[in-house]
């Protein structure tokens, strides 16, 4: 499962580019619902909780695994969800 | 291909599918398609996490699955739009948090089978713990104040900075701890963890409420790294990218919203901004004194009678009163009286992005009558009534003119130029800012001074007897 | 030496979101420079080229390899330099 | 650490180098630093790299980088400003040429030796082969066109679509073959290069000389991921990432510079433009016929005597006629006399970007005389006399009027604003886009039929005689 750190940490900065260079102008109407959609991306921790949940580890791991799994859960569907509620209302047409 | 292949490559998908997403999310056009394709990344990402051949208990998971996707969707669907930024703080702390408990868990389960798994794994751990902590304390202080649980005022305590940089220090020893002596983890990842939840809350504390946006996505950049972070404990590419990927973009959103509000992000965290009142530059006595000329509903009325182009401008005030509804009923009378009638958005009126967007289009303003700044503003010369509700510091000229005010540069509404500007707020107070506002005391100007929910239902009773007359 | 397909597949992926994010505008006068100093960044491939000529492996490698250091070094050297008296050319102030 | 860990730490360094510096090079104040900081990348690579244990032989390394190091400084620093183009496209051949030698040389050390070294291996040989030969050809294809070496007009070889996809069809069957069979990796792999010759040189030729700038920034995207494609090859991180950077920014580099010509890169792609003369609008005589006033040196130097503003508009003509140290002579003359002197600059006047800022430079005229499209444009109005030297599409209105012709939407300079208008050129011959151009018959429009060296030589003899009278 193991990659050696150098891959790890060139992936690492190459994404980390792209994340700064990716957003340039955003019309202050869209900052708050791009803050709320980035935020459900970030809930990728999901992942990791499902790993931690699943694979069959003591039941403290498991336990922690399944706290993580429950919280990751709601930012990612919260997150889209009210991302969405949130561009339909900014975009409205009368 | 084994499987392992086949999880990066959909990883690697939903890289793509977040970046896409992200991308889209910037322009009004693509914003709604954004955000659907960065969710199909995230179900791509966590379908393939399932299919991976390590995982043996399904049943925690669905039950996970369920019970987090069900708070999430109801909390999502429950909420009102103003309360909408403190919710994306809520979800925001919960994932910092779940990256923390990630990180635990697999301490727990490496270092606690008696491995010492390295450097990177625990240095890694040390730091999802400690970002995944901060970011789920500061985000539930950021959502306090801005649900009005927790002051939403500066708090400025003594010797914070001191205090702070000890806490910080004390949480760099727990991680130099963990790292030096792994099979005692418990111990030192708990104190990072501690550590980081004070530190989250002393760091959010002296931030001022209506800065809370900014600090919200600031924290949303960290929950971000703290996923990345946990990517590194995993060795997973998934969390990696995608992590590092949001920690950026949250970076930079925060210093667009930072400018866009004409602050250096330095000047936000550092708190007490929009805590006190005045200070520096000219008294309100000097501005004010003996110019303010106060207006009637009925006054207001026959003014509006036979204008050609009447400009809302909305702003904070509006929001309080939940003004909204009547602007919209004193546009539709002056609409049927064949006045054209516009709003001006000032990117940063109100206490969110998108504040007065999001209120005017709950009213049923058509999008078409809402124009944005650099738009409205030549357009105001030839402006009959320019009608203010609630604003203050997004139309006060002292932007242009001193610039050691606390808002010297930010590009204001030139609402002084239409021919009658008209003031509806409650009193001579100073907005988020804290400056008086020589508008209120200019030759075009009439102070209407009243609740603007009040005040708008008197206008557009006024304004009915003035037509029937 | 042989790192996971998926994995170069992936930097390869990041790196060129990336080089599409990192240039968005750019003044005329640049575009020529611009070009060219890419133009000496591609010459990259004069590390493939060092590697083939001194890893000792046959005669005919060694010489392909060595074909490939000279057009690459020149590449390289050439681009930096021809660029760097480009922008001096266009940037002189009277 | 071990030896693989710090070069690709070394790569990932050079990297960020890469992407900083292009970065760099987009903006006026930073491009000198950022052609260093891109060239230090490239010096960490090549360094870490000799450290490889595997390397055992130096000589031949010394040698290989002493020769190329040698050519490639004298090239850069004989050439002279106008062939600069022409300079990078040879390096750009060059780079795609060691591309594909060095994914030949893996090739043959490696399958040569009886191993068969799997799927990713073979197909990117085949794609470095193929992509880093069309680069060659197509360079030395471009460099003989902007050289004068190959005709510049477009040669539209009838067939050409159908024998270019034989080709390619041809070259993919190659690569199949390559994969399939790769113990006999010689013949296909030779196939692949002398079909990727071919098609470069096909690929190259239907494209008139005008748009070479453009062609060899697409090449140099070319050349760009074939390197990236020779990373695969061999595994190398530096090689793959500094490629697909340099690749995916010259794709990108190419669409602006289309934009800025206002041309579709398929478009420039599918050829034929800036070969044949006019053909659609109206005709040259319809729009000529009877309008023409044609003047002389003596009657210009009237009209130049006693002016407030002159503005010099330079374009292709004067880059031909190397005429832009008479423009410096006339434009000191006029300075002397009390006449304010500008350039009028259009992003695309000339045959490559920057080509006027080169010229005028090279003749010592001042930087801050030498002004904008966006910025000269309104001054039009308050000059007396606008110059135009061998300057024609970027000055033509059709643009503006004719929704039909080539240059339609393309932003051009309003010479004609200008109280009188001069334009010195050999013939009323149409520019690159071949159309006629009504500003030539309008009425404050005096013409100058003249070779641009030879014109400004008489100019500036008639002014000093008609000051001294
Ligand atoms: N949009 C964002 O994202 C954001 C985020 C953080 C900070 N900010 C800052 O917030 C400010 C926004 O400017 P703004 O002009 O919209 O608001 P403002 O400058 O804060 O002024 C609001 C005004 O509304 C009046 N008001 C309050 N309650 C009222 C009621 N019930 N009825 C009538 N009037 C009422 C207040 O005066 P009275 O007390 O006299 O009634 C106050 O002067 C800017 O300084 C901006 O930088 C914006
Ligand atoms: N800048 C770039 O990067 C670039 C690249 C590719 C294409 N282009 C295209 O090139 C064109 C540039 O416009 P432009 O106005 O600079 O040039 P142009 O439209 O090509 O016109 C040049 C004019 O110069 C005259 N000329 C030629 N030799 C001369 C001499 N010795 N003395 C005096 N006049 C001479 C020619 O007329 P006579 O024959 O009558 O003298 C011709 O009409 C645009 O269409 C642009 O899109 C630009």
């Amino acid at each position: 499962m193991s990659q050696p750190f150098i891959l790890s940490l060139t992936i690492f900065v190459l994404a980390v580019y792209v994340g700064f260079e990716v957003i340039t102008k955003v019309p202050p109407t869209l900052h708050t619902p791009l803050m709320s959609g980035a935020n459900a991306i970030s809930g990728i921790t999901i992942v990791g909780a499902l790993l931690s949940t699943g694979l069959g580890l003591s039941v403290l791991t498991t336990a922690l695994g399944l706290a993580a799994l429950i919280f990751a859960t709601i930012n990612v569907v919260g997150g889209f969800m009210v991302t969405h509620r949130m561009l339909g209302m900014f975009q409205k047409k009368g | 291909m084994d499987t392992q292949t086949i999880i990066n490559a959909a990883y690697l998908l939903a890289a793509v599918l977040f970046i896409t997403g992200l991308k889209g999310l910037t322009k009004p056009k693509t914003a709604v398609r954004g955000n659907k394709i960065g969710s199909t990344g995230m179900l791509v990402a966590v379908v393939v996490t399932l299919f991976d051949q390590q995982i043996l208990h399904y049943t925690m998971i669905v039950v996970g699955l369920i019970i987090g996707a069900t708070i999430g969707a109801v909390l999502a669907i429950k909420i009102q739009m103003t309360g909408m930024p403190q919710m994306v703080a809520i979800f925001n702390g919960f994932g910092g948090i779940a990256s923390t408990l990630v990180a635990g868990a697999a301490l727990l389960e490496v270092t606690g089978g008696g491995d010492n798994p390295g450097l990177q794994f625990l240095m890694a751990s040390g730091i999802s713990g400690l970002i995944g902590s901060i970011t789920f304390t500061g985000s539930f202080i950021a959502f306090g104040k801005l649900q009005g649980i927790v002051t939403s005022d500066s708090v400025l305590l003594p010797g914070r900075h001191v205090v702070n940089g000890l806490l910080g220090i004390a949480a760099i020893g727990a991680i130099v701890m963990l790292v030096t002596d792994p099979s005692a983890f418990a111990v030192p990842y708990l104190a990072i963890c501690l550590l980081a939840f004070l530190l989250g809350v002393l760091l959010t504390i002296p931030i001022g409420g209506a800065d809370m946006p900014v600090v919200i996505s600031l924290l949303n950049s960290y929950s971000g790294l703290a996923a990345a972070a946990t990517g590194f404990v995993l060795s997973n590419n998934g969390l990696i990218i995608a992590g590092s990927l949001v920690g950026a973009a949250g970076l930079i959103l925060t210093q667009i919203m930072c400018k866009a509000m004409n602050r250096s992000l330095l000047n936000v965290l550092i708190g007490g901004f929009g805590g006190e009142a005045g200070g520096a530059g000219t008294s309100a006595d000097e501005v004010y004194e003996g110019k303010i000329k106060s207006s009637s509903a009925e006054e207001i009325a026959m003014v509006l009678e036979d204008t050609q182009r009447v400009v809302f401008v909305p702003g904070y005030g509006m929001a309080v009163a939940q003004a909204q509804h009547g602007v919209k009923q004193l546009a539709n009378l002056l609409e049927k009286q064949g006045t054209e009638v516009l709003y001006a958005i000032h990117p940063v009126a109100g206490r969110m992005p998108g504040h007065m967007n999001v209120l005017l289009a709950e009213a049923d303003v058509p999008y078409e009558q809402l124009i944005d700044m650099d738009d409205i503003n030549p357009m105001f010369a030839e402006t009959d009534v320019a009608i203010v509700i609630g604003a203050n510091d997004v139309v006060n000229p002292v932007a242009k003119t001193d610039p050691k005010s606390p808002i010297a540069g930010m590009p204001i509404l030139d609402v002084g130029e239409a021919r009658t500007v008209v003031v509806i707020k409650r009193s001579l107070s100073p907005g988020f800012a804290g400056i008086p506002n020589p508008l209120f005391a200019a030759d075009n100007t009439l102070m209407f001074f009243a609740d603007a929910k009040a005040a708008l239902q008197d206008m557009v009773a006024a304004l009915k007897e003035t037509v029937d007359a």
